[in-house]
């Protein structure tokens, strides 16, 4: 089997026209630019180039933000008495460690507790949280999580959505009835029920399980559109000659059919991207949302919920803006997308 | 010309969950019910340490027989508030009322979460209890030996054993006195009739959006005559004494649930009283000074400190963590020296908690202030203590078993924001010794499953006093109570005939002596690690009058006064 | 017609037992045990066996499942685990506060967001309609969670214009005091969404034919718009907003918790946590059904609008 | 001479794409006198509405630039001038429009009565009563039974021809001076196109309204106007009195539009072609000599369809189903070499029955005997291939040409290698005329001719025996069918393919059979030669069909 003809490819000159109707969109360019900017950003993050340090106490708790000078330290001089485990009264009983400890305290004396004189920043660029890590960095690794689960998960959603919806729309009959009823159960329960439950089922709380749960509440929006696509396209003449030829079932759904549905997955794959990204704050809410030892805007707006009022508004605006910009970038891009994929629109 | 309406604005953090006392569990329904109900005794309003005084009783009970039989006299002329049930009658409290109040305890269907504080302690009622659960139906006509009425206004109670905390239990607002015939006619929804002889009643009830209380006409001539040394409290006293009870017209409160909600609202006046949670402290005060903004504008401050710990405890089962080994003493208590509570205070609590090494808080029977903790904030120690032990790190920098089996700490949290910052201090102590991390995170009625089936491996938990009773506290390490509320599931014989020792002591200096052994012997074995009290931090707008923070009441209300004057302004 | 309708209402009936089944499963087999809070702090295991006897949660499934068949077809769910309130009388008054914040919702933003979908295709692709599509996406990209802690911050405590936080039992007063705060910042949310699947109902329309024709007949541009454009797009917007409604009943969690409004929403959210299997169960049937019936009447709607479809 | 009712001078007008624009009219002028009847004419594309809609002022502002030199006299008032205000008020009331498609241009959710209505109101300044009556009487004037009845019903329960009609209606309500009619009959069957035709003849008779009648067809215009207006590409390439115009056309393009579109009274034996007579000398081609078409008795049988039925289930109340026969009962042969054409008007079930014919939808009831020939290809794809009524909904848009053409050949052919399958397609592609360097391009990328061969070569890479064409050039201008018809007879010529051949155009019908069935309603209603069938129709219906062909000038 060879490539060309099997595997059929975007019409370059679709593809093309596509992009060049893309480029022609300075607002869609513009945004292009800033999603391949936050891309960047997470990637970079990723991979740790950048932002790797996100989890380091660098500053004061709640160091202000400040744009001129960071440089400012302040050493922390809480001195802490330290009793000796000697003088502590046992009332009478016994301490099976005491022997260890003892050899351990001849070999490194403890009673000279380190002092606590970290150097630390008391203002920061973006300003701190209230460990007193840079919100800047935070708000950077953070783009790495959201817009990881936004895109896994949309891809999830997309995937088993799509994958259904062919199956229902192309086949009618008995599949469509049964992937119709699941479709109507799913969209019958509560959304916010749903997520509680595929939370529980999934009882394990991590990354993947929010991908998961959206990804698994997600689908029924691509479902219906692709089942509609399918129900389309399987009447359209082009099927009907494939079918004439002797192509297979699988040959004509996903050979023939399935390209011409990529512009709806897509857009609908990037609208997912976009509620997701913006579900994720919710889930964090609910708490739902990523464990302690990663960041996600979510997370980072769900601590901030409560410091606005005592004044502290640098975490909120980080997070908050970071997803503002990003999720209305991706959201102009897919409407140009959309335009510039739709073949009913002609330039 | 009338005098404007005294309205009390308040907010509860969570919603109320019907008001029959039998079945209260929570903190903000049992704040209500202390108004509306009336158990035999009290706390002293301004007396601190906490004492007991009488309520609905007409003076202290007579204790005879070490502790087994209390004598209880009720006062006379007091009627339960009016409801449809007395046909329009006065009807007043009779002993044969408390008896019915106390027997509904035990009645199955009840499925009282307080049933434990007169479970197996009165003579002939768990067998009317054993005996319900299997007919269906409790007896309430039956004669229990234990509750005998002597006369319209005498209980006789005999107890199964020597308790003197027993007195507690019957100040507790679930112990508020409820008349028969009320609770028979509502069967099946007298939560949402309550009928009881305190100074408010039920008016509005708007279910978890608003209640507010009212007055009981029926309420008896009571007047505010609270006396304390403390000069602190003089203001009070002198604005307050004589003054007819209840001064306040009508409590308004509202569930309100995020805490920024309630604050705003504070600010805004539309509350007149507000519990600062932890996380807002820095705007409310600096150091342990109200911020010069809010004093001000009149806001008055009081200060507390809860009768109440968080610990963390380890589970001794846990095929990780638990076991009675040195290795593995060892590395619990290496655990709990990795923790730095200096830290959670000053970042989590914002400076509005203190260590508190000892299990039983201040203003608790039993509580000891100079105690020292075995185990001290010293990560270079538990480095060392691990070392020695033999659980040596591997390549990627953690820790492993002394047998290279896996080692890791997996913790338990809840779902909410601040479980959050103690999985992040978690996180960040074990990191210090090189002990992986695992987070459960679990709703709050699965972590209690999960602790009394000896699942949770270790957890930051907290006890709140039900009665000032260090007893209250010390039980929560008791073998006997695996799989009840001792959720690190220690079983240590010694410490156990330790405790037994106390049970039979009422507080004393004999039984102090021995609440040091029980802390000490928990610290020695890793078990636990008491962490932080906590400070209460209440707001009190300039116009309410009379204000001071109770820390076993549930609420005060009646207690109360506003300068409507001043409210207006 | 009366074909159509009762073959609809018999279609419900696998979805609704596709949904009892599915959240039966889901809730028994995972849901928390509520008997361990319900038991208080000192509870034996006796204690708890006998709550567990008391809530049935000790029978086999299926005749728990039984039991839950019973209750939707008797319509009685029984009393609340946590609170013993009636399951029925506990939706029946929070329904209330719920449509309070949510009919007048809907109402200013389905009207709002037509008037200007109305008046950006008419100005389409100039700057009026870009600049106020770049706002409206901007709008709401923001997280439905910092509208409202800001939104409270700065109106109600800052300037003070709305109370914080409050639920009255004067529904004029609610409606009037505090229902407009969470009502704005809900729109602030809502509205962009809708003003942009409107307005691609009403370009299509307007590139539609008859739209010509009307032109043609020297029709007004107001008359072709309001008359001739408005009738069509109103098919897909009416229909879409019937559909949508039984989602925002328990959507609006978020407002009903930071306003304090008892409404359904916050109710499910409390019934979660406390593993008050009632409820939770009362609402997704409830619910489940709203849904359905809801899609039911948009799609009578639909063919009620639309001539040319049949009720077949 | 009078002043023309309207004329336009030098009209240009650009679109604007992106930053660039396109000139789509270039330099138009004509006249319209009272009275008078102007047809435009011209192939798809050529800027006929465009014209048309930029004297209603309904090009859309945004995207359209009119030339500064141009005008559009209307009496005293140049158009391209005029304010949007002023604009609105010349329509509807002095000039009314009619446009193509009946069924999308009338508002679905509105009455026929009210948006009739709605043009009487504004027009006449009538009150409610006396507008309901006037407009009572418009659609009785138009030929509509019943108009009591049908003045409460909305457009999709009228036909085709009863939507035109109302759109007539609509027209004329504000009693204009110019109507517009832009394709008014395109989408619609012979004999309804016939009926409205003199219906508007009638009604500008009537009224001594002038009309502007835009078509690609040549031979309804010999009918019905005085004078016609020829253009292509966004120019005039003729203008002239029909008479003159069809005796003694000037221009080689219009010389072209009237010969290659197939008449009844001959069959050349390849049609001519635009180009070729662009490229021919003024005086034409050589004449071509006719084709035989006709079955004879050595004709061998190839296909004996019996007795074949086709029932579609309907959905019908709560449980019961109707049925609905798309097929009813039909017999014919089909022989080795030969094509048999179907016609029939829409919905007479010509396109179910050449799905069954091709396998791909399976027959209800009768059965189909094959020569022994073919009994070793039955049931696979190389003994029927059906071409399908649209060329382009036909093929995949997201596959090249190369792709389109493959396929068949991978699935049927899995031993050849790639280089086999490219040479073979090389071949298909030069067979049907096109070039093997278009072998990347897509769909789109192709003229609708093109495009239908590209479907012809699909169809030819498995060699089948039969080859079912289903309306293949009735989406295409007459200078394209012409083409395509001409490759399909070369075709049949060189491979001895045996053609079903349906097609609602009798010309067209006419010309490529050798035999004709003529069906209604699902039913056979005259099967025979097809010369003898147009010459001497035997059943009523078939007479009625023929007699609603356009004769043109010449006939
Ligand atoms: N909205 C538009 N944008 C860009 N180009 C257009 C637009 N409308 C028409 N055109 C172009 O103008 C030219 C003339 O179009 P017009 O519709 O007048 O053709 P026509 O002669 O009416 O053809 P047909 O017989 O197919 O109706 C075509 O090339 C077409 O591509
Ligand atoms: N799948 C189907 N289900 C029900 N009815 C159908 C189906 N396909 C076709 N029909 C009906 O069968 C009849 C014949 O349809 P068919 O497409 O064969 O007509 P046609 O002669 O090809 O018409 P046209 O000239 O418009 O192409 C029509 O009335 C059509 O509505
Ligand atoms: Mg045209
Ligand atoms: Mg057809």
């Amino acid at each position: 089997m060879n490539h060309t003809t099997t595997s059929p490819s975007f019409s370059p000159s679709l593809w093309n026209l596509a992009c060049a109707r893309l480029v022609r969109d300075k607002i869609g360019m513009l945004s292009l630019g800033i999603v391949l900017f936050f891309i960047l950003l997470s990637v970079g993050s990723f991979t740790g180039l950048i932002a790797q340090n996100w989890d380091e106490e660098i500053a004061v708790n709640y160091a202000p933000p400040s744009f001129l000078d960071t440089s400012k330290e302040h050493t922390d001089t809480v001195s802490r008495p330290v009793i000796a485990r000697q003088q502590i009264n046992l009332y009478g009983l016994h301490d099976p460690l005491s022997a260890v400890l003892n050899q351990i305290e001849l070999a490194h004396p403890q009673d000279t507790m380190p002092p606590n004189d970290e150097k630390k920043l008391t203002h920061l660029l973006l300003g701190a949280d209230k460990w007193g890590r840079s919100v800047a960095l935070k708000t950077i690794k953070g783009s790495e999580t959201s817009i990881m689960v936004g895109l896994i998960a949309a891809i999830v959603a997309t995937c088993i959505g799509t994958v259904l919806g062919a199956l229902a729309g192309y086949f009618g009959g008995w599949v469509d009835d049964l992937l119709n009823w699941f479709y109507n159960v799913f969209t019958a329960i509560p959304y916010l029920l749903l997520i509680f439950a595929i939370a529980a089922v999934l009882n394990q709380k991590g990354v993947t399980t929010i991908i998961l749960i959206l990804g698994l509440t997600g689908w029924t929006g691509v479902f219906r559109l692709i089942r509609a696509e399918y129900l389309k396209h399987r009447q359209r003449e082009y099927v009907l000659a494939a079918k004439a030829m002797g192509a297979s079932h699988y040959r004509r759904m996903f050979i023939h059919i399935l390209p011409n549905t990529f512009h709806v997955i897509l857009v609908q794959l990037s609208i997912n991207v976009v509620g997701f990204i913006k579900s994720e704050v919710i889930l964090s809410f609910l708490g739902f949302g990523v464990p302690v030892d990663v960041v996600s805007w979510g997370s980072m707006l769900n601590e901030a919920q409560n410091e606005l009022v005592l004044g502290i508004w640098w975490q909120l605006l980080g997070a908050g803006a970071a997803m503002a910009i990003l999720v209305t970038a991706f959201s102009v891009l897919t409407d140009t997308l959309r335009d510039a994929l739709d073949p009913k629109v002609v330039a | 010309e009338a005098a404007p309406l005294k309205v009390l604005h308040l907010s509860l953090s969570a919603a109320e969950t019907g008001f029959d006392p039998v079945m209260t569990s929570d903190l903000n329904t049992a704040a209500i019910e202390e108004q509306i109900f009336e158990p035999l005794l009290t706390y002293d309003y301004l007396a601190r340490p906490v004492k007991l005084v009488p309520r609905l009783a007409q003076g202290m009970p007579v204790i005879t027989d070490h502790g087994k039989t209390w004598l209880f006299t009720l006062k006379k002329g007091v009627y339960f508030s009016p409801d449809p049930v007395f046909k329009g009658k006065r009807r007043e409290v009779r002993a044969q009322d408390v008896a019915y109040t106390i027997m509904r305890f035990m009645d199955p269907k009840n499925r009282s979460p307080y049933k434990f504080l007169v479970d197996h302690k009165i003579v002939g009622l768990d067998q009317l209890g054993e005996r319900a659960k299997q007919t269906g139906h409790f007896d309430y006509d039956a004669n229990v030996p234990g509750l005998e009425v002597v006369g319209p206004y005498q209980l006789k109670i005999h107890l199964t054993g020597t308790d003197y905390n027993f007195g507690h239990a019957m100040a507790q607002p679930m112990f508020g006195i409820v008349a028969r015939e009320v609770i028979e006619n509502y069967a099946g929804d007298t939560a949402s009739h309550p009928v009881g002889s305190g100074p408010y009643m039920i008016g509005k009830w708007i279910r978890s959006a608003s209640i507010s209380l009212i007055k009981n006409p029926n309420f008896r001539d009571e007047v505010w005559q609270f006396t304390s040394t403390d000069p602190s409290d003089q203001d009070i006293i002198r604005r307050m004494t004589g003054k007819k009870i209840p001064q306040i017209d009508e409590v308004d409160l509202q569930i309100v649930e995020e805490s920024q909600s309630a604050y705003l609202s504070f600010l805004k006046g539309e509350l007149d009283v507000f519990g600062v949670p932890g996380q807002f402290a820095p705007i409310v005060l600096s150091g342990n000074q109200l911020k010069p903004k809010l004093k001000e504008q009149g806001i008055q401050l009081t200060r507390l400190v809860d009768p109440a710990i968080t610990y963390y405890f380890i589970n001794i089962q846990d095929p990780i963590l638990g076991g009675m080994s040195v290795q593995r003493i060892a590395l619990r208590r290496a655990i709990l020296m990795s923790i730095n509570d200096e830290e959670m205070i000053r970042v989590i609590y914002k400076g509005q908690a203190f260590r508190e090494a000892f299990p039983i808080p201040e203003g608790v029977n039993g509580h000891d202030q100079h105690y020292q903790s075995l185990i001290q904030y010293n990560p270079k120690e538990a480095n060392d203590l691990l070392d020695a032990m033999g659980f040596m790190r591997g390549s990627d920098g953690y820790r492993r078993q002394p047998d290279g089996g896996p080692l890791y700490v997996k913790y338990t949290t809840s779902l909410t924001s601040q479980d959050r910052d103690l999985e992040e201090i978690m996180k960040k102590s074990l990191d210090r010794i090189g002990i992986h991390f695992v987070s459960e995170k679990l709703k709050f009625p699965e972590i209690i499953r999960a602790e009394r089936q000896c699942r949770v491996a270790m957890r930051l938990s907290s006890w709140i006093a039900d009665y000032p009773d260090g007893d209250n506290f010390m039980q929560l390490w008791y073998g006997p109570h695996t799989h009840e509320n001792n959720a690190s599931c220690y079983q240590n014989s010694q410490w156990d005939k330790l405790y037994e020792k106390t049970e039979m002591l009422p507080d004393s200096p004999e039984r102090d002596d021995i609440y040091k052994q029980l802390a000490r012997l928990l610290e020695i074995d890793g078990v636990t690690k008491v962490s932080t009290s906590h400070i209460r931090n209440v707001l009190i707008q300039p116009w309410v009058i009379g204000y001071k923070a109770h820390p076993i009441l549930p609420s005060t209300w009646s207690y109360l006064d506003i300068d409507t004057k001043q409210e207006a302004h | 017609m009366w074909a159509f309708f009762i073959r609809r209402l018999l279609q419900m009936i696998p979805t609704l037992l596709g949904v009892i089944l599915l959240v039966f499963f889901l809730f028994n087999w995972v849901g928390g045990d509520p008997a361990y809070i319900l038991a208080g702090k000192m509870a034996s295991p006796e204690d708890i066996a006998n709550i567990r006897h008391q809530l049935g949660i000790d029978q086999p499934w299926y005749s728990q499942l039984w039991i839950f068949i019973q209750q939707i077809v008797s319509g009685n769910f029984g009393d609340s685990w946590a609170t013993h309130e009636s399951v029925s009388h506990i939706f029946a008054t929070r329904l209330g506060p719920s449509l309070v914040l949510l009919i007048p919702m809907m109402v200013i933003e389905t009207v709002s967001a037509v008037c200007f979908a109305l008046l950006v295709s008419v100005f389409r692709r100039s700057i009026l309609d870009q600049s106020l599509m770049v706002l409206s996406t901007v709008m709401m990209s923001i997280s439905l969670l910092v509208y409202i802690i800001v939104g409270q911050y700065i109106f109600a405590s800052w300037l003070g214009w709305f109370p914080v936080k409050g639920w009255g039992d004067s529904l004029w007063r609610n409606l009037t005091y505090y229902a407009p705060l969470p009502i704005f910042l809900g729109l602030m949310v809502s509205i962009a969404p809708s003003l942009r699947l409107y307005r691609t109902f009403i370009l299509d329309e307007i590139n539609q034919d008859y739209v010509r024709t009307a032109r043609a007949k020297g029709l007004t541009e107001s008359r072709v718009l309001f008359k001739h454009v408005l009738k069509n797009a109103a098919i897909p917007i009416l229909t879409n907003l019937l559909m949508s409604l039984p989602g925002l009943l328990t959507g609006a969690f978020l407002l009903e918790r930071f306003f304090a409004i008892p409404g359904i929403g916050r109710e499910i959210i409390l019934a979660v946590e406390r593993s008050d299997f009632p409820i939770i169960k009362a609402a997704t049937v409830y619910v489940a059904i709203a849904t359905m019936f809801a899609n039911l009447a948009a799609d009578l709607l639909y063919r009620y609008l639309d001539p040319r479809v049949s009720l077949k | 001479m009078n002043k023309p009712l309207l004329s336009v001078q030098h009209l240009s007008l650009f679109f604007k794409q992106g930053d660039t624009s396109k000139q789509v009219l270039n330099d138009i002028s004509f006249d319209i006198e009272k009275g008078q009847t102007l047809a435009l004419v011209g192939e798809s594309g050529s800027g006929k509405s465009v014209t048309a809609l930029a004297i209603m002022g309904l090009l859309p502002e945004d995207l359209v630039s009119i030339d500064e030199h141009s005008t559009i006299n209307w009496h005293d008032q140049n158009l391209t001038q005029l304010s949007r205000q002023q604009h609105r008020q010349l329509r509807g009331k002095k000039i009314g429009m009619i446009f193509q498609d009946p069924m999308s241009s009338l508002n679905p959710v509105m009455t026929v009565g009210e948006q009739l209505m709605e043009g009487i109101t504004l027009h006449l300044s009538l009150g409610y009563k006396e507008a309901r009556l006037r407009a009572l009487e418009l659609l009785s004037e138009v030929g509509i039974p019943e108009p009591n009845r049908r003045f409460d019903a909305y457009p999709h329960e009228l036909s085709g021809g009863q939507q035109q009609r109302v759109m007539i209606a609509m027209a004329i309500c504000g009693e204009p001076q110019l109507l517009i009619a832009d394709e008014p009959t395109t989408a619609l069957d012979v004999t309804i196109q016939r009926q409205i035709l003199e219906l508007i003849k009638q009604l500008t008779n009537e009224r001594h309204m002038a009309v502007l009648f835009i078509t690609h067809d040549l031979a309804l215009v010999g009918e019905f106007a005085d004078k016609v207006v020829v253009m292509r590409h966004g120019s005039i390439r003729e203008v002239g009195i029909t008479r003159t115009i069809f005796k003694d056309a000037q221009d080689p393009y219009t010389r072209a539009l009237l010969l290659c579109r197939p008449s009844l009274a001959h069959r050349p034996f390849h049609l001519p072609v635009v180009e070729e007579l662009l490229a021919a000398p003024h005086h034409g081609i050589e004449p071509q000599r006719e084709r035989v078409r006709g079955i004879g008795a050595m004709d061998q049988v190839l296909m004996s369809v019996k007795g074949v039925s086709k029932r579609f289930p309907v959905t019908q109340g709560l449980f019961s189903r109707t049925y609905f026969d798309a097929v009813k009962d039909v017999s014919c042969t089909l022989y080795r070499g030969k094509t048999l054409g179907i016609v029939g008007e829409s919905g007479s079930g010509k396109t179910t029955l050449g799905l069954m014919l091709a396998g791909i939808i399976p027959m209800t009831q009768g059965h189909i005997d094959y020569h022994q020939d073919l009994h070793n290809v039955i049931g696979t794809a190389q003994l029927i291939q059906i071409i399908f009524q649209n060329p382009y909904a036909s093929l995949n848009p997201r596959f090249t040409i190369f792709q389109i053409i493959e396929e068949p050949l991978l699935l049927h052919f899995p031993d050849m290698t790639r280089q086999q399958r490219k040479q073979e397609v090389e071949r298909l592609v030069g067979l049907v005329g096109l070039s093997s360097t278009m072998l990347s391009r897509y769909p789109h990328e192709f003229s609708g001719g093109q495009r239908q061969r590209i479907a012809i070569a699909r169809c030819l890479a498995l060699k089948p025996h039969i080859l079912v064409c289903d309306e293949s050039v009735s989406a295409l201008d007459v200078s394209v069918q012409a083409q395509v018809l001409n490759l399909l007879q070369d075709l049949q010529d060189q491979f001895k393919i045996s053609l079903i051949f349906i097609s609602h155009d009798l010309s067209v019908v006419r010309y490529m059979s050798d035999e004709i069935m003529v069906m209604h309603q699902g039913r056979v209603v005259e099967t025979g030669q097809s010369d003898h069938v147009i010459q001497s129709p035997q059943m009523p219906y078939t007479q009625n069909l023929i007699s609603a062909i356009p004769k043109g000038y010449l006939l």
